[in-house]
């Protein structure tokens, strides 16, 4: 019998190790697995490598995973964002590390290190800062920068509905880095609003197939990042 | 904003680049201005609006309490679908972008230089938080980008220059931007004026700018047209 | 107004020109588009490059095309199928060309033609005869080869379902190589079973999104290959 | 087949590879052999089946006259699936089996080498028809790579061989090899013999094996063990 549900995301994500590489699924608040992110705070391991398109915001969720000093590099495209005040500080300390990615090439790397690609070349940033040092390539007409795939320890993702297999589907733009993420990971974590029987999700509309997915943990009623952020919620 | 400014207002600017999308397009809107973009498109034309973070066929912003945390757009502001909209994950939406497969990407900007270098991303100090988002792949991937922009800064130094100065999105990617006071053409041989706002001359925008500007032989005739076709 | 609906398959494929390169959606007659292809051997473009993971069976559809004359190249994977006589034959007099590409490499090829990336690296093929003569290079501790992308002027694909924005969904095994051809392809024509007003498509469940779809036409009854096959038609 | 061959029959193989797989793998099973092992699973394992034409939980043949033309296999057969199975295109579904996401691959051999060279392509015959299909993908992307084969060529020439003489589909890539006479690791140390046939002994094999062949210290105890599980 497979059986990827576990009971609670503490358990799913207890051997999260210290210096794991973490994908991070949601861009903004649409897919954040808070209560992954959460349960890795109660946890405690420490210098991870988090990758991730933002940093968060006010104290909760990926922010307070930053604020406690778990985070000790960040890969993302786009760490500043409204109400996001912890990782600006602790970056202007020096004591995190940033990795800047342009958002479609960090899209890709985890496409790629999912897909058994381990590196491409893409014509964004040629020419540009986030360019310099990477090799160039011209093929036809145009100059390419080669990219290399990113992959990772764990992948902590939010989705709508799991079966036993560990198939996935989204809501609405919550989807975003989720499935490439579950590719890229050797142990991705899906937090799911429910899950249901084996054949209740049309084979047709699979949108992570079950191959991808280690664990599925329901949360029926998650939290929103932007409703914690404004009562004021600091975790833990 | 003011209403006693030379030139055209944020709405005006938004109107002007909406006249320049064509019925049947794929169009990315960056935040701010670009985003008012899609009220004026005439109503005969249909245009699907992407966002790069999994959406084609974005409507707008919902009626107040209607809306969902996880149905937004690239700004992270609420947002609709349309009938016919479809929702896919960042590597696909990203292969749209890259592919060529978007037909207009409009997006702000700090500077533009006479080669069509457009620098939008960060002003390169030291304590400065760098955020790149979707903007590198955007004028990298997209057939046509068009920048909307205030014609100088708030202190009236010039936006669009020779060269850029800081740090740059992408190299020779503009080809078209539309300021407060003109609407200017990237071609192979430098920044060509296509249209004057309202009230403003040739030389008031030459002053404003601080690289080499030519005047299209059709300027007077067009200017004539948008301000009768743009509604104050 | 946006329709891709046209009325004919005559009329979706008539602008295809002598020289052309045409993807072929799918996998033996898995979503073969055969009304498509009958229509472009009626339209009678010739010298064509056919990128299709076959080169079909009996002589109707893509083995019928390539029978008429009118491929000068074919880039496939697997040229030899129960039934197919054309290809071979034509191969073994030389008029006609063939590049053997592993199916993997194949689609990830055609994937990445779609997705703007001109290059990659794949472990597949290492060390055979099908990676000699390819740019062999180290990452980590394994050998690669690097593959380059390719796109095609049409690409005529078989879908379930479509909208006029050219949403589309598949038929289970049938999906296939479709949806990475209409990424790829200049003009991506589909045949579909039927279209459906917007919205009749949930947005959660569009495979290829209208985007990467140039023209739909509606086949109500689409003939099987292995059923024409049976009835010893030959086309034209 | 034939009732008075020595050895493991087709089905005897197929029941001895399908014995390796565990509960919870997902399996890749090419065309002839290695599809018989399916039905040879243990009932109380689950194993989740992957077609690389865009079916993961792949079922059984439907039964007659209920099968679909566009529900097939990788043989172009026609196949069921399970509940909670998933339909992908060719793209993700290649990027299952390079990503190393497929646990075992089960495939037919014209060679094996001493070092898991492969050979299941091609002759290199000039006059013959190239077609590769999915197979270098699989040994090059799968965890486990499990070979079935018969020990030697209808013609009695050994498949196992020093070096494989036919085009390689891939190099250092076969786990393990099960053919009518033994089952054989490839290890760091060349070609080890885990387990006989019933009434077959090393010699036998090693006569109709060309590479060297070590003995595994368990050999004895397991082909004790081995033939009483196995129903003749």
């Amino acid at each position: 019998m497979i059986d990827k549900r576990v009971a609670t995301p503490a358990e799913a994500v207890a051997d999260i190790f210290d210096g794991a590489t973490v994908m991070i699924g949601g861009f903004g608040e649409a897919g954040s697995p808070i209560e992954l992110i959460h349960a890795l705070i109660d946890h405690g391991a420490r210098k991870l490598t988090v990758i991730s398109n933002n940093t968060g915001s006010g104290h909760v969720g990926l922010a307070a995973l930053i604020e406690n000093e778990q985070v000790a590099k960040m890969i993302c495209s786009f760490p500043r964002t409204v109400n996001s005040t912890v990782f600006p500080k602790l970056y202007r300390a020096g004591s995190i590390e940033l990795e800047l990615v342009p958002q479609g090439t960090l899209a890709e790397r985890i496409r790629a290190g999912g897909a058994g690609i381990p590196a491409f070349y893409t014509p964004t940033s040629v020419g540009t800062p986030l360019g310099e040092g990477k090799e160039l390539r011209r093929f036809g007409e145009q100059d390419y920068v080669m990219e290399h795939a990113l992959v990772a320890d764990f992948a902590l993702v939010k989705a709508e509905r799991a079966d036993r297999y560990g198939n996935l589907t989204y809501h609405q733009t919550a989807r975003n880095f989720g499935p490439i993420m579950c590719m890229a990971a050797k142990t991705a974590i899906a937090q799911v609003g429910e899950t249901v029987e084996l054949g209740a999700i049309d084979p047709e509309t699979v949108v992570t197939p079950g191959i991808f997915v280690q664990r599925v943990v329901a949360v029926a009623h998650p939290a929103f990042e932007s409703q914690l952020v404004q009562e004021g919620v600091c975790y833990p | 904003m003011s209403t006693t400014k030379i030139g055209w207002g944020r709405d005006a600017m938004a109107q002007r680049v909406a006249a320049d999308i064509p019925n049947g397009a794929y169009v990315n809107l960056g935040i701010g201005i670009p985003e008012l973009a899609a009220q004026y498109v005439p109503a005969d034309r249909e245009v699907i609006y992407h966002t790069e973070n999994g959406l084609l066929g974005m409507g707008p912003a919902p009626a107040p309490g209607c809306g969902h945390p996880e149905l937004i757009n690239a700004g992270k502001k609420q947002v609709t679908a349309i009938p016919g909209a479809a929702y896919f994950h960042h590597a696909d939406s990203f292969a749209m972008i890259r592919g060529g497969h978007l037909d207009i990407s409009v997006l702000g900007a700090m500077q533009v230089s006479a080669a069509g270098d457009l620098a939008n991303w960060s002003t390169g100090e030291p304590d400065a938080i760098p955020a790149v988002g979707g903007a590198m792949d955007l004028v990298a991937g997209v057939k046509t980008v068009y920048v909307i922009t205030q014609h100088t800064t708030k202190d009236g130094e010039a936006k669009i220059v020779e060269s850029c100065t800081y740090p740059v999105t992408g190299r020779g990617v503009v080809d078209r931007i539309y300021t407060d006071l003109a609407v200017i053409d990237v071609t192979a041989d430098g920044l060509v004026v296509r249209e004057l706002a309202p009230g403003v001359d040739l030389d008031y925008v030459r002053v404003r700018t601080a690289a080499p500007l030519a005047a299209a032989p059709e300027l007077a005739a067009r200017r004539a047209a948008t301000a009768e076709e743009l509604v104050a």
